[in-house]
């Protein structure tokens, strides 16, 4: 099984060579990896590689088949892109695109302030939506000229991360 | 005696108050709003009660149904925690009124510390040591250029009912003074709905050093040491260590009296702090009194063995402190670091949310004092602050390396937190040779956020892990599709046992 | 000095070690059986290497892979935490001859102490006063009667290879000397291959106290005060407190100096314990020296700041001890309580398993030094100890509260644990008081474990919690059976997120 | 809907009167309770009852319908009997029936010895297994004279808690 696997810009190829019990044998770009791995709880991994331990969390991140990974201090953000991603990309229903019509927070919070309306056209920079979370604001801004679509939360709603807050063309 | 306890507050705050209750045989009696029922506040408690909405301004602020649960409690005292009513004259006076404790000072001394020119002329009287510069509020802008010359250049401008950073303006050069000065008026009216400011000469790069008093209604007053408190990011502590690597034994002595005589002043009974601006040349000038609980206070409690909260429950009881100044003795060094939900490489962007993991580090020398547990949703509306992480140790060096060791221990996933950013300071250089002043955070800045050395081979553990996890998540969809029967399939019966289920 | 230290244990001593490892800059290396994948201990060591079956004498007690692991891993030295492998003479040499230091005293001091008899002669010579009566071996049964008329009953006869209690016999009459020697002789044969016996005064009741010793390789040797350790059950410590309730500073002045005499008499190099027992007229006598970390040694840590592992590791690597006599001292107050996985209401019977939650108290002044967590599966093998709770306060009293509040708030379900047990203790009257010797939990024992005055409304809370989990329990099947296509079902897809799967 | 629940040999009707959301009504046995009860975790639940805070978890024991609960340091073991219990109980698939001719450990363990054999006839108190676990060993005994029907571990074997070990007649 070969699947990509995308950190940041960067993205790999990743092969299952074998899997034995808690053995596995992968290679990462052509380069042969081989541990011990222990699910721990449902979340956590113990690695023994290369006599190395060290612990490694994974959660599931804001879309199906994105994680974010936890080892010792670092957070690493982290896509798989099997066969189905691809053919659901091919098809057009990739996520990269969607991504840069929808404004949205990281992180939960509260609506303080919506700045734009349905049809409005705005300009690089200006600012769209300001989310309050923990006593402090967070400006929400267009990266280039656009035209509102949808304004999709009121003011004093409470919103999830990743919820999306504007819709630009 | 007092029997039963009101924390008007949340968090880990209320809990510290707590534990020290359940140690006195003190029952505990929680508030919580909407957004705090599954707070470990609640949890924790002898008995809770509901207050209201998530906005504190409709449930931990509001006098009248704080006053309401505690008579429906029988509570005989109130601890506000800090924050929140702490530092409310208004609610110090009506608990009296109402004939319940204030865990805290009087109304008269909250007044007179809480306004900063107040504070200022009070202890000028009595002959505690301020920064250089006046008393007066400006008026008007000749006001502004007379005085800021008799001070002296480079100026702070403060509003007198500010804190936290708000309504103040540094002015180096004449032609900012009255354009400083109209923006801190403006500010502070905006702020505090007052626009009194004042004049202060600008100590440059000072160090930040507190000293914990306690007095109690016999007219003692005692000093337990300082804190040094100088790692802050914009107004907000990050790090704070005791003793002070900037103290020397003299120094300690002196600022110790100081502090005696600033709390004196006030008739001080309670627990509060007298905070100084310290300069590299050891001058030192009366900043602030703050009259509650400090965030920071376990590393006094680690060095000193007291237990500041039962001496504040015991003087508000009205008896007297258990210890006099000569009992009193600094033994190791400890630190404290503010866990905060909040992403340093975002810019410090708050981060609430769901907790997927919280394990805190154990063994030697560790103290935590904090809230949040694995499957808790840190809420949106309140401090991004988490858990304190205390370590004590025999020395400055092993304090730092045994701190390096708990945070590296810490885990706690599904929010972002600090916690990396928190042990860059300890590796940084300036943090560990102690030579450090409040300028500390951006001066290092770049060295703070930067990437770990030995990212790259924990990348490739990033991609290993996420493809195992993938394969895992993978098999258990496949097994789930290949199975006829759905209730033989074997995750199906694990997630039946493991199922969470809101009830 | 030392770059990687092998850790030769499992559990939370393995994990104590590599804490200060970690905060000396030192790599540590885990060791684990089949039994020990996913202990805590492997997880948190730098390296880690699989050395065979879960049972002991076929993984942690084979020294030659031991050795092994540290040469394939490069570690300097090897650290043998308590039990196992840490007061094996043979080891000891072993070590040396492949040039590892091993963290602990050499093979003659092992062997010295290890004996009772040599140990005994040695303490004797040394002006060190040990209980009255022989250092010979019994013979036969007329050396017995003459030996027990000389030493005058009460007699403990007492296997010279002995420990836990095995190879103890007790005499009160005379009738009874003859089969009582060959009682212990009996069990010492088969229990250490060595029927060698000898007799010793029997003390009433005795206090069990065991002062800390450390010595260097320059001809230091300090002590770091007493343990009080008599809350016992069949040997088996429970409770150990620092400073004893008993002790005067005159005694432990004069008990001080006798250990420090003690470890000087064999040139003791690292960390050490000399246990006395105490009578209630405060007469003491030399019992045994172990030449290891003790399972207790975190109170010392407490009280005086030192951390243990770090002196035996800087003393193993030739340096000095950090600390003279005379700069240490006592502050506080702390005690440990060792929570055991069994069930103090079925006879005391081990309760391995899977732990299904783990949650440790935390706050002001609490340590906790173990090794499960939530899902760990505490294996059938080893020791039924999973943690030790230390707490420290200011005084003994406060120290008492502050483990009832530890012990209120620390959560372990699935397998059964002392932990009220334990509360119990803290409760009983003689404990509080202070007045108790070894005798405490058999003259106590049915207080100890009767149920809690609040068990029936507690019961109605169980009644009420069980019905509310059956109904959600229900409620979801319920829901799965309702519902046509599987993949729909809501508790599945948290299941699914859930699940764990064991690759 | 009303339920038989037991704890130790007392039995209690516990009826559901009302739920809303959070808040619970309940009799148990006549007597009213009313509760804002919170669902922590999948077994934590926290109990507001008359302002009292309290919280209660809730382990699966044994068996279908048996629990282990903790509150504060107390642990009961309580059994739900409902509707299908009676039903399976009437049709003499009760579980008192096997319990008594089942000796079985309470704890995972190890089998040290076996000292019975298939068609043995033993009598009251006779040891008919050692488990041992955790360095300590623990008899099982026959409390009336039994003949041995099946003897289900082997010396050596790994056992789980309340795993038959003996069956007898």
């Amino acid at each position: 099984m070969t699947v990509d696997i995308k950190i940041g810009d960067k993205v790999s190829e990743v092969e299952l060579i074998e899997r034995k019990g808690n053995n596995i044998k992968l290679s990462i770009d052509g380069e042969i990896f081989e541990a011990d791995v222990q699910n721990i709880t449902p979340n956590i991994y113990s690695f023994l590689y290369n006599n190395k331990s060290i612990d490694v969390e994974v959660q599931d991140g804001a879309k199906n088949k994105d994680y974010v990974v936890n080892t010792m201090m670092e957070v690493f953000e982290t896509t798989v892109i099997d066969a189905e991603s691809k053919y659901q990309m091919a098809r057009g229903k990739g996520s990269g695109h969607d991504d840069e019509n929808i404004i949205s927070s990281p992180m939960p919070g509260k609506v303080v302030k919506v700045m734009v309306h349905e049809g409005d056209e705005v300009k690089s920079g200006d600012v769209v939506v300001i989310v309050s979370a923990m006593k402090m604001e967070s400006e929400y801004k267009v990266k280039k000229d656009r035209k509102i679509i949808e304004v999709c939360v009121n003011e004093g709603d409470n919103i999830d991360s990743h919820q999306p807050l504007v819709i630009v063309e | 005696m007092i029997k039963k306890i009101l924390i008007a507050n949340r968090g880990e705050i209320a809990i510290r108050v707590m534990h020290t209750c359940r140690e006195m045989g003190i029952k505990s009696v929680a508030v919580f709003s909407e957004a705090d029922r599954n707070s470990q506040h609640v949890r924790l408690a002898d008995e809770a009660y509901f207050i209201g909405p998530a906005a504190s301004a409709e449930s931990y602020l509001v006098i009248d149904t704080i006053i309401d649960v505690a008579k429906k409690s029988g509570a005989d005292a109130i601890h506000p925690g800090y924050g929140f009513l702490s530092e409310n004259a208004t609610f110090s006076d009506r608990c009296r009124e109402e004939g319940i404790i204030f865990i805290g000072p009087t109304s008269d001394v909250i007044s007179v510390m809480g306004d900063k020119i107040s504070a200022r002329k009070k202890m000028i009287a009595a002959g505690v040591q301020v920064v250089p510069g006046t008393k007066e509020n400006i008026e008007n802008d000749e006001d502004a250029i007379r005085i800021v010359k008799e001070v002296g250049l480079p100026v702070m401008i403060k509003a007198s009912a500010g804190g936290g950073g708000k309504g103040m303006r540094l002015v180096r050069e004449e032609k900012d003074i009255i354009s400083g000065v109209r923006a801190a008026k403006s500010e502070a009216l905006a702020g505090f709905g007052d626009d009194t400011v004042y004049v202060e000469k600008f100590v440059e790069n000072p160090h930040h050093i507190e000293f914990q008093v306690l007095g109690d209604s016999h007219g003692n007053v005692i000093h337990l040491f300082e804190r040094e408190c100088s790692v802050q990011r914009r107004h907000q502590k990050v790090i704070e260590e005791t003793p002070s690597p900037l103290m020397t034994p003299e120094l300690r002595a002196i600022m110790g009296k100081q502090a005696v005589m600033a709390a004196k002043a006030v008739n001080y009974v309670g627990a509060g702090t007298v905070e100084f601006l310290v300069d590299d040349d050891l001058n030192y000038y009366f900043l602030e009194m703050n009259t509650r609980l400090q965030v920071e206070h376990p590393i006094t409690e680690q060095v000193t063995r007291v237990d500041l909260v039962r001496q504040q429950i015991q003087v508000a009881a009205g008896m007297e402190i258990e210890y006099k100044q000569e009992d009193l003795f600094q033994q190791g060094h400890s630190i404290e670091a503010r866990v905060y939900a909040e992403d340093p490489c975002s810019n410090f962007m708050p981060s609430p949310g769901l907790v997927k993991n919280h394990q805190a580090p154990q063994g030697p020398g560790i103290r935590i004092d904090g809230y949040v547990y694995s499957n808790y949703e840190i809420p949106i509306h309140y401090d991004p602050m988490i858990s304190k992480l205390i370590v004590t140790a025999k020395n400055r060096k092993q304090a730092i390396e045994r701190m390096k060791r708990a945070l590296y221990s810490y885990k706690i996933s599904g929010v972002r937190t600090n916690i990396r950013f928190l042990n860059r300071i300890m590796e940084s250089e300036d943090f560990a040779s102690g030579k450090y002043s409040t300028a500390f955070i951006d001066k290092n800045i770049d060295y703070l956020i930067q990437k770990e050395s030995h990212s790259e081979e924990h990348d490739k553990l990033a991609v290993m892990a996420s493809f195992i996890h993938y394969l895992n998540n993978n098999a258990v969809a496949k097994k789930d599709e290949d199975t006829e029967e759905c209730n033989t399939s074997e995750w199906k019966s694990f997630g039946k046992r493991k199922s969470l289920m809101r009830f």
